[in-house]
């Protein structure tokens, strides 16, 4: 793990091997892919969108979205776009190509064109290569990111910078720890930060690409501290590899309080953070994600949890939203269910938009104690790395620091047990080695104990089994019995 | 008595990780020895686990849609292995989609699961199944 | 118009002709009806679910519906019930009936059984009479009210409350208001001091029947103090008359703090006036109405639209929640529609039930101006009536102290026009003969002037249809052109 | 050149004014002359204002779902009349619940309505489509 940008020839020596990981890798051109990301409008460049949302004081759209073949795939978009009136669009890459299985996904490609119907959960844009990628991105009139969960993403990477898309999801951390089991956190973020460079070489030439970490983690109970600490930590490893543009993002948890007070946090700490490390030229946005746990199967339901992310969302003056669909506790959407998602988050977001939301002072103790937890993690994580970020992260992880809940990964502690508070905020009740001191443990057993006593039994695991399932359920705190407390 | 061995697992290059820690619990809870292989398991994984266990069941998750593709000829391998008499379920989101789920329990069966549970289902309900074959089987009391 | 309550011989005298207004009048026989709402289960009551919900801090749900024929309405509301998940049920009257139009009722009937559909918006209670009340309520397991927008409700109040219905819905002004033409404020505030008299004759008997005064007239850019004015004086009338049960109501603005003020200022005020003519052992709920005005015809915005309401209501502390559908702009929906709606809302009422909501420095002040406001037009009003609350109504329409923006009441002064401010909240542009001081009419206008610069245009006609058209074109604030400010 | 005069009205036991507002006075800025009778106007209402004041057309309109029964005979009784050269359109939600548009459009043209429109139409449709049915018959310029 470097702990400063990687120098021009190590870098470019890296580069040939990562093209060679697949054939389409020959189709990079890195000057000319730098022309051709030149001669993109400013209207349809990730970052240019993201600075005039903040100045307007919007909150920008965006589905998920990918399907195995390239003229289904940007038709689905298309109406994304028109049909939906997503402001920001994705192209959501296949589960095989995540884990480098460019040769599985090669078979999930011909079976969907075999069988006329999408096999694959994404877009395989590696083996798709460079120039289906700019057809579909410059056949469109909004700005497109590449959303995934891979935990070595260079090649993609280079792919698809080259195809003309102007974001990047996914970061060492939080893209190695939900997404992988085995995957060493010392290799994915060294990797990563082969992908940062990538950007910020993009940048020095001139261009900028928008650099998402993924907030949500496991998207189940993950308490606003930890997924700050990693957006944080991969903040700072971005900015050092030169890259200017970042969003920063955080899973609806579904209280409203914690929500507004975590979107606010996450942009101040961020910010001091990179101003810390001299890192004060970064753009920093905020990317609130409509809850990404176990939706209600029934769809008018599932249409109230995608109001419910939308106007928190906004209420909570986050740059962009990640919309769920009606269909989310079946399967990828249709492209229809999609859409609806779309409408339902835009008819909020523009409802919404005019009105004002000040802090209350729930919000700020709210904003106050996820303030103080996240210091406490991040100071503690910053002592143990002798100034590399890389190594701050993976010894935080080894020594449970940082630790995320119902994570797959090995390398992840998976000490820590959250369980929601009586008001439905996520708290914490087996700290594992969370830094925390006792007035902010006192704190967490005090909220967990007013919640126990309501519901006459002790916290333990079948309370957090009930939280896991309380919103497919039609709740937010998973109650014993429903409806009788 | 012995508690009865099943294995549990996620297949292929799925990492939805939180099933598969309710369904741990729910089994050990329930009774069983459960041998949990986590995520992102192959199909020899699963069936060495069984082997080596003597396991009467053999669980599968599949959420991220690959299902269909990740278990093809899952069931030929295991009756090659002389693993037949060993249950074979799935549970989860079988297919990339919203879709018919008697297409997809068709299509499971075909390929040798005995038991195929829609999006959602209840873990208690597989549990509830789980004893009533391993009676029919003998094995249960 | 009575300023007391009607003394027995003189209600028992007039019982006589309302009975013989159409055949079925016949069948109530009133210590019967007495004795048989007397049997009806506690937990199929208005009033005590009402008060349960409030000790446990609830918001019940509650849809509208009523269709032409018996067997088709209850198999209707048990779908409700059953799939919808509703607290509280309702039956919504057909418009023949509203108007005492039996005879064509009778048409919509008959015509409804020949081409199996119903041709009625609605059912027709009085036409079908009290036994068949009776088979549709006690078939259900939860409470059912009448709802309907009926100037002369007499014969329907006889029909219904004999036939086991526990709640009824109107009053004198706000069911000829906003639901006819040409009919005398004093002859329907006249008619409905009967209705409020026959069920302050069940409650002298032992059974309380909830009474509800409709709170969101128009549906169309209503104040808050012009509704907080109808709901109070309807209050008063009907406690004058013996009713001890009351729920009054509030149609979402869709500016939230102004509706969270609304709904509390509601309650207070209402429970205040009562207090002070001595009516203080009346109990006082408060209904909140989902969106009211022109909802979007796509059903994915619609459900936005229907979510927006659901947590307000909520978030405001309603006791119940009048809940719309996806199909609302279309027509009359079908019984899967109203359950999506339903369970859109159950999923967001139970979601937020745990989470705690202050007062923001916001809401005080919305809910400070809200309580001058309505204060000055009910003083104003009480001035005029000479004792008679009845009175004071009749000559607070006539000068227009209140005055109900786009009714079609011609005793209705229609001067007053309201317009949105800049952050969606609800202003008064013209204000006719409104009770205000100048500091009120001063916010007002310096409210409105800064919509108009932000939006570089004069207050005017035209902003007030902007504003009527813009939640179902996916704004709430009507701006000239879309998406620019 | 005289403005020409339009009736417009909600039919039937209707109160729904908020679009009768708007109907008038859009009409109004597109040049004509509105006889607005409001709401529960009845069809002989209609008839007679449009006789009284020589309209060129009546504009229906039919929010509440009764729009079948009320306007029943309509087309007939302004054939009777002489009217046969007035233009008669009709808007709104025409009929209970939300249904087939073609239908409703089918229906309503069969009981002699030259125009019909359906749940939220635009209004300056009707005004624009308006101005051309009366060109054709060479009323307006
Ligand atoms: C949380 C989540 C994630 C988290 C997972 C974190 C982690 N590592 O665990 C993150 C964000 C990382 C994630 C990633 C992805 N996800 Co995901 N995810 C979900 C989500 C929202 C909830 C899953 C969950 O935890 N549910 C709660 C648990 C308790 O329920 P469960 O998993 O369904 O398991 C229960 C039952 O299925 C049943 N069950 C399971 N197996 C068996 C077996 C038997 C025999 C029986 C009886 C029962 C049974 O019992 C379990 C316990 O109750 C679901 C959608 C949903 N359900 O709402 C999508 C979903 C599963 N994900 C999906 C997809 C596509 C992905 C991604 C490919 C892309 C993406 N959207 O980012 C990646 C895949 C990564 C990979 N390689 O696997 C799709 C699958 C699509 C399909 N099948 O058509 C879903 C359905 C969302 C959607 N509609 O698109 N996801
Ligand atoms: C506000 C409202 C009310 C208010 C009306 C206040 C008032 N007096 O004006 C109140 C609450 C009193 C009310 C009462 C009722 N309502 Co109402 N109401 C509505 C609502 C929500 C909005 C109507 C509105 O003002 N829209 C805004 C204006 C600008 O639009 P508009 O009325 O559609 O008019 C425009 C177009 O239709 C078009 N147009 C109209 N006519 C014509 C003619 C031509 C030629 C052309 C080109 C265009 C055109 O141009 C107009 C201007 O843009 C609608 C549903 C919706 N649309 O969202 C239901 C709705 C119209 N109501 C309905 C019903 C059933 C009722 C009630 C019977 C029962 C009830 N739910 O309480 C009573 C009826 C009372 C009666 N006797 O009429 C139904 C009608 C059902 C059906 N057709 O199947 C609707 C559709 C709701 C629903 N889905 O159930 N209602």
């Amino acid at each position: 793990m470097y702990n400063r940008k990687i120098p021009l020839d190590e870098f470019l020596k890296q580069r040939e091997e990562v093209l060679n990981q697949w054939s389409t890798g020959k189709e990079v051109n890195l000057e000319e892919a730098i022309e051709y990301q030149k001669s993109i409008e400013e209207s349809k460049r990730f970052s240019s969108k993201l600075a005039s949302a903040i100045v307007n004081k919007e909150t920008l759209i965006q589905p998920r979205a990918g399907v195995a073949l390239p003229n289904e795939h940007l038709k689905l978009l298309k109406y994304l776009q028109d049909e939906g009136g997503a402001d920001l669009l994705p192209t959501t890459i296949d589960s095989y190509t995540r884990h480098n299985r460019y040769t599985e996904a090669q078979t999930g490609i011909d079976e969907s064109v075999r069988t006329g119907k999408s096999l694959l959960n994404g877009f395989p844009a590696v083996n798709h290569g460079v120039q289906v990628c700019r057809s579909i991105v410059s056949s469109l009139n909004v700005p497109v990111q590449v959303r995934h969960g891979t935990p070595d993403a260079r090649l993609l990477a280079e792919i698809t910078l080259a195809g003309g898309f102007t974001s990047y999801e996914g970061g060492g951390i939080s893209y190695n720890i939900p997404y992988g089991k085995n995957y060493s956190l010392e290799k994915t973020i060294t990797d990563w930060q082969y992908v940062d460079r990538l950007v910020g070489y993009y940048e020095e030439k001139g261009v900028t690409i928008n650099r998402e970490p993924f907030g949500p983690l496991t998207g189940t109970l993950v308490p606003a501290c930890i997924s700050h600490s990693v957006a944080i930590l991969e903040s700072l490893l971005a900015a050092e590899q030169g890259c200017k543009c970042i969003t920063v993002g955080y899973g609806q948890c579904g209280n409203q309080v914690q929500d507004i007070a975590a979107i606010r946090t996450l942009e101040q700490l961020t910010k001091e953070y990179l101003n810390r490390f001299g890192f004060s030229d970064v753009k920093v946005s905020t990317v609130f994600h409509q809850w990404m746990g176990g939706f209600p199967q029934d769809e008018a339901k599932a249409y109230a949890v995608i109001s419910w992310g939308a106007s928190t969302a906004v209420l909570a003056g986050a740059t962009k939203v990640i919309v769920k669909s009606p269909h989310e506790a079946f399967g990828v959407p249709t492209a229809e269910a999609n859409a609806n998602g779309l409408k339902t988050t835009k008819q909020l977001t523009s409802m919404l938009k005019d009105q004002v939301f000040t802090e209350t002072s729930e919000i700020k103790a709210e904003m106050n104690i996820i303030e103080q937890e996240t210091r406490s993690i991040m100071e503690a994580t910053l002592k143990l790395g002798e100034n590399n970020f890389g190594l701050s992260a993976v010894r935080a992880f080894e020594s449970g620091l940082i630790d995320v809940p119902f994570a797959p990964a090995l390398c992840n502690a998976g000490k820590m047990l959250p369980a929601r508070d009586n008001n439905g905020a996520i708290r914490i009740y087996e700290f594992g080695n969370l830094p925390f001191d006792e007035s902010i443990k006192d704190f967490h057993r005090k909220k967990l104990q007013e919640r126990a006593e309501v519901e006459r039994r002790q916290v333990s695991f079948q309370m957090v089994i009930d939280d896991i399932y309380a919103v497919s359920k039609g709740r937010l705190v998973g109650r014993p019995n429903k409806g009788n407390v | 008595m012995e508690k009865i061995n099943v294995v549990i697992g996620v297949i292929g290059a799925d990492v939805h990780a939180v099933g598969n820690r309710i369904i741990d619990y729910a089994f050990s809870q329930a009774g069983f020895n459960v041998i949990n292989l986590g995520v992102m398991v192959s199909q020899k994984e699963f069936m060495d686990a069984a082997i080596e266990t003597n396991a009467k069941a053999i669980i599968v998750s599949s959420l991220y849609g690959h299902g269909e593709l990740d278990c093809r000829g899952m069931g030929d391998m295991l009756k090659e292995a002389g693993l037949e008499d060993v249950l074979l379920y799935i549970g989860g989101n079988l297919v990339v989609g919203k879709s018919d789920f008697s297409e997809v329990e068709k299509l499971f069966k075909s390929m040798g699961f005995n038991r195929v549970y829609p999006p959602g289902a209840d873990i208690n309900q597989g549990i509830e199944d789980l004893k009533n074959d391993l009676k029919e089987k003998g094995i249960y009391a």
